[in-house]
């Protein structure tokens, strides 16, 4: 930034993007932590929900492996941003999330096996049966588009006057899509309660962040709409949530949207159709591993005496069991009917459509 | 009851909508404090206040993708898009999200939204305002595609779209907003959905349209009885899902078929009616079916837009073929 | 000349194009180092460097307009959208500018540039990626829309699209990128566009259809044939303009005539086949015409996506049918 | 601005918006001014140049009121950024104008019977007839679409390694839809030759610009995609066109991309169809005309000695007469054949539309 102004410019508005950070990477404080870091239990149960996530995410990468599973997309290394959203929502707010946050999903209550079924090519996994979320969002295969549902279900939260907030989630690749920028827009107009959180993984399938955008920060995406923003080390899991909380609480206060850069790495290929060793190279993904949230936050509680590797095996072995039960669940589930394509299309099945119906159905029976 | 012009019958469905249902919200550029290009939402943000009325920023994808939120939380989202030929952005949501949202979630989520957008030329409008692309709309499974005639229909189907639990786009013909007066009673009555209404009987011909191209079919169907030829005119109203069987009724009956709109020839919505009688009216037909379309083209500047048009003649000469066929 | 899959064919092709001419711009979401999602574009950056391949950013509405840009500038622009589900955004530049430049400045600017997009379902993929709305594109004036069936159409009619001057979308069949490989020579040759081919001549049915599935078209002849039934198949390959004249002269002589697409039956682009039969084919019609196609419903996943598309069972029910009609 | 960061936060972006004037309302320097202002026949040429776009747009108006003319977007206040647009590029640069930018593009060589042919509804009028702008885009009523095709001339540019640069104009509601910010992010990450001029007239129809956006300028919607930003004040034609002078430069120089708010104001109707006083106070608008660009100018080139109300006379004359004759030309012009619409559908007509052809000019001919 140039120091000088010349006579006939002058200054009419200023911006900044903070970085937000709590514990390095050994897990180590590097700043004041905040309230929430003394309730033991729920530092536990975040760095549980970590686990959950990555071993869910292990046991999906191999029922796709092993030809029991459709394409699926991995979140490992990205959990800190999940799970300190999640932790962070009231079951009264609203996920709309992108395809890359199980970890999330599951906090809030989706069943496993109701993602595996989704991902296993069934429309039945959306259906969300736990009521904490029968109003969260499908998971987005399209790129950004629910950005502006986020946005909308902010709206109707203001418009009705509830207490409550919209959280949506999605990549850094989708930052360059118009309908994230139209949701940050009108976010900030309308004084949304509503909080975006980018997930910076520094990866769109093939396409490293300096080919996206030449914005310095995706955080500063939002100063375009006027919204509150930051940045925050999305490998931290107390930060990633204790940014969540106070844009939460600001949307709740009416005081509107915010926008949060959650800065992570993407360890995995795009999905389980990629292989990122064609464009990626393999020492920078090592390289990124020293960044692993779970091993941060391991040593954080390591440090307070609150863990040991009797905790770790003993919780290790708990969440294989919850998911080997999940999986067998999903694999058990009935194939789906052929009616299921026609029973939700309309509200009341069409005339036309009955006939159609019909076909489908003779078929099914030949 | 009072004359009204289609026009003023879509704001007095808004009106009774919002005044019935507080769940229903009107929003779109312009639609509040100036009560919509169209003057469509005209008194409405004065009269239900700027939380059921809202004036949007300028974006199209914007309406379509905060009416599926809107909808997802129980509300009524009943927007506007102000001219079709800006509807592109907006099928991207409606594609993908407002249609499948119900069948994605297996019916957890719905999108009971209606998307409002003026529809057609021939009112010698600028560039992209004339577009009628209804049959890129009538593709798409789980949305409803509706198309009134005359105010008393704009009333009873908007009325109808706004209470659908699925989402509507609902067509008006900006040619026809203000060029006839009817009677139109606020009786909170809905007309049916998905149903074609016959507008004249005959029995020599039958003449299928839908929007203002009906103004045209009418005079044309005028001067056929001065001919002493009956021409039966079925007004298509829903295009999504839409009503075969009144039209094979009518075909049964008169063996000849007349298929008349705005839009390009080809993948136009008359094919699919066209291919619904060569599926299931075969034996009935005595001639072959006539489409009198718009031409594969660019819909032309407003100096050439009525050559771009089915007039009344090509109408009548299309009529005259399919008579001839023996 | 090698053996070669479709999307191999593909790239031959871009690679021809790269190399013949200078002003051929390749690029799109991931097309660069990675070679495409689907290694459409592999190895073409690393040959003809990043000036002529570009990797873009994630956003499809871009994609669309740069490519018009970039057309007005004298560049031939061959851009990629990774999945037909992702067009929805594209169609606003499409229809509004890309395909109407050339007529609303009379010439002075046009528009050749090429969109590729993978097109249908059946090879389990994730949501939103085995869309075939087809019919949706076909209906815009000024658009040429394009689908191969086998590695050598791939390959002549990519380079017939690239040299055309007027907006192509190409549409390529997902399900048959490695289905088959076929012996394509390097010839530089472009396959015609806006003609049909008869893959197969026969005398007792026509069945028509386009991109993958032919390859259930092409099962169910030889079922028919073990009946002592001659099918004659029609390939479309070009929806837009598309060639009425070999269709209605296979009809002319069959008398009978089953039309098969994936995308879903209303509005779909076996209507404006159907309608162009019952227009034009009426006499020689022995049978009413048929279509087998998607169902009016969202695609679904796929655990049922087979149960959607029309298998070689559903096609032969339909010659049946057709056959039986006397 | 907050003056103290938590420890847990550091500053990693900092931006600002700078305004820049140099003429105030009364046409007095507020700061030293260009060398370009030297150039006194520059200066009259520029004053020609915006009244000559004043009064054609009064004749547009009157050509409409008495139904000589399709509906019309009237550009009343704006002529300083279009004049100071167009006067700083060359004609090898592209322009790619919104709806009301008819002095930019007489400047640049269209033909003012060219442009009343294409409000009067004829295609005609975008066949630009002078080798100046033969290359340049047409009026584009969907708002916002052609800030893309802005971005595709530029990236040609770019790719052919040209000395040249694109130029796009939009106003303030357009920034809010996704294809300008789309468009602002590529012009960044592949540092195209583009400048982005946003004609912030404060109102999209009857939207005034408090209901589009939260952001506290147009300008930094830039930063958005990393671009230089600055805001000017665009009824003073001087800072209008330096800025883009400057713009221009860096554009050539291979510096990337910039985008420039010129803050104006709409001081009439929409459009010939629209009824302002529906929705904006009359009061508000007559306190805008105190920062006519026009009267700006000539009270500065008044005191430079450089003009008088002899000359005034004599230069309103010269126009008057000027767009006479062009508004002849126009409605002398034959009317369109119905093979308009066939002759540059495609570059051959297709067999199928020759059908259709043939039926449309023999009914023409009926
Ligand atoms: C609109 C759209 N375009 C393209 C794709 C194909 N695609 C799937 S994921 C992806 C990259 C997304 O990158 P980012 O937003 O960074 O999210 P990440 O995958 O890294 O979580 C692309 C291009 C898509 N799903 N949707
Ligand atoms: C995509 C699109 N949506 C809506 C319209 C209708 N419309 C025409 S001008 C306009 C307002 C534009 O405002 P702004 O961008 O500020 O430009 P201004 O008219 O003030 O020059 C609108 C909504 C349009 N032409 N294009
Ligand atoms: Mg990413
Ligand atoms: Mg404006």
């Amino acid at each position: 930034m140039p120091a000088s102004v010349a006579d006939s410019d002058r200054i009419v508005a200023q911006f900044e993007v903070r970085y937000r950070q709590f514990l390095d990477e050994e897990g180590s404080p590097l700043a004041p932590l905040p309230d929430f870091c003394r309730d033991v239990d729920l530092m536990l149960s975040i760095y549980r929900g970590m686990h959950l996530a990555r071993a869910f995410d292990a046991k999906c990468v191999n029922l796709q492996r092993t030809g029991r599973l459709g394409t699926f997309a991995t979140s490992l290394g990205q959990e800190a941003i999940a799970v300190g959203v999640a932790s962070a929502m009231r079951a009264s707010d609203i996920l709309v999330p992108s395809y890359r946050e199980a970890g999330a999903q599951i906090w809030r209550g989706c069943r496993m096996e109701e993602l595996l079924l989704y991902w296993g090519g069934d429309e039945r996994g959306h259906a969300f049966a736990d009521p904490a979320v029968t109003q969260d969002f499908p998971i987005s295969i399209t790129v950004a588009n629910h950005a502006l549902h986020a946005a909308g279900v902010a709206a109707a939260m203001k418009l009705k006057a509830e207490d409550r907030a919209a959280v949506c989630l999605f990549g850094d690749g989708a930052t360059s899509k118009g309908d994230v920028y139209e949701a940050i827009n009108v976010a900030g107009v309308w004084q949304l309660p509503l909080i975006f959180m980018i997930v910076n993984n520094q990866w769109a399938i093939s396409t490293p962040l300096e080919r996206q955008t030449a914005a310095l920060t995706l955080a500063q995406k939002g100063i375009a709409g006027g919204l509150s923003v930051l940045q925050v080390d999305g490998n931290d899991v107390i930060a990633v949530r204790d940014a969540m909380m106070e844009a939460l609480d600001a949307a709740r206060r009416g005081a509107g949207a915010s926008l949060i850069e959650g800065v992570t790495y993407r360890l995995n290929d795009h999905n389980t159709a990629d292989d990122s060793s064609r464009y990626r190279n393999l020492e920078e993904v090592k390289a990124r591993w020293r960044f692993c949230p779970l091993r941060r936050m391991r040593a954080f509680l390591e440090s307070r005496a609150a863990w040991s590797e009797k905790r770790e095996l003993a919780m290790q072995a708990e969440i294989a069991s919850l998911i080997d039960s999940a999986a067998d669940r999903y694999l058990a589930t009935a194939p789906p009917l052929p009616d299921q394509m026609f029973a939700h299309t309309y509200a009341r099945l069409p005339a036309g459509l009955m006939a159609q119906r019909v076909e489908a159905l003779g078929r099914a029976h030949e | 009851m009072s004359e009204l012009t289609l026009v003023q019958a879509v704001n007095l469905a808004l009106r009774r909508a919002l005044e019935d249902d507080p769940s229903v919200v009107v929003f779109g550029q312009d639609v509040g404090r100036h009560g919509g290009v169209f003057r469509a939402t005209e008194g409405l943000q004065q009269h239900f206040g700027s939380r059921r009325v809202l004036d949007t920023p300028l974006a199209e994808t914007m309406i379509g993708g905060l009416a599926i939120g809107m909808a997802a939380q129980g509300l009524k989202p009943v927007c506007e898009i102000q001219f079709l030929g800006f509807l592109y952005p907006v099928l991207d949501n409606l594609a993908n999200h407002a249609a499948r949202m119900r069948t994605r979630t297996q019916g957890r989520i719905a999108c009971p939204m209606v998307l409002r957008v003026t529809h057609g030329g021939g009112v010698h409008a600028p560039e992209h305002h004339s577009e009628s692309i209804e049959s890129m709309i009538a593709h798409i499974p789980g949305l409803r595609v509706v198309i009134p005639s005359s105010p008393r229909k704009a009333y009873g189907l908007l009325l109808a779209a706004i209470r659908d639990p699925d989402p509507v786009v609902f067509l008006e013909p900006t040619r026809l907003y203000r060029l006839l007066k009817e009677n139109v009673e606020d009786s909170g009555q809905s007309w049916p959905l998905d149903r074609c209404d016959v507008l004249k009987e005959g029995s020599d011909l039958t003449l299928v349209s839908w929007g203002a191209m009906l103004t045209e079919v009418m005079e044309a169907a005028g001067v056929l009885a001065e001919r002493g030829i009956s021409a039966e005119i079925v007004d298509l109203i829903t295009l999504k899902p839409y009503d075969a069987e009144t039209i094979l009724r009518s075909v049964q009956k008169t063996g000849r078929c007349v298929i008349v709109h705005e839009a390009a020839r080809t993948a136009g919505f008359g094919a699919e009616i066209a291919a619904t009688l060569a599926e299931h009216a075969m034996t009935a037909l005595l001639a072959p079916v006539e489409r009198v379309t718009g031409y594969d083209v660019v819909m032309p500047l407003p100096r050439l837009e009525r050559e771009y048009m089915p007039s009344v003649a090509r109408i009548l000469k299309a009529c005259r073929r399919a008579l001839a066929w023996k």
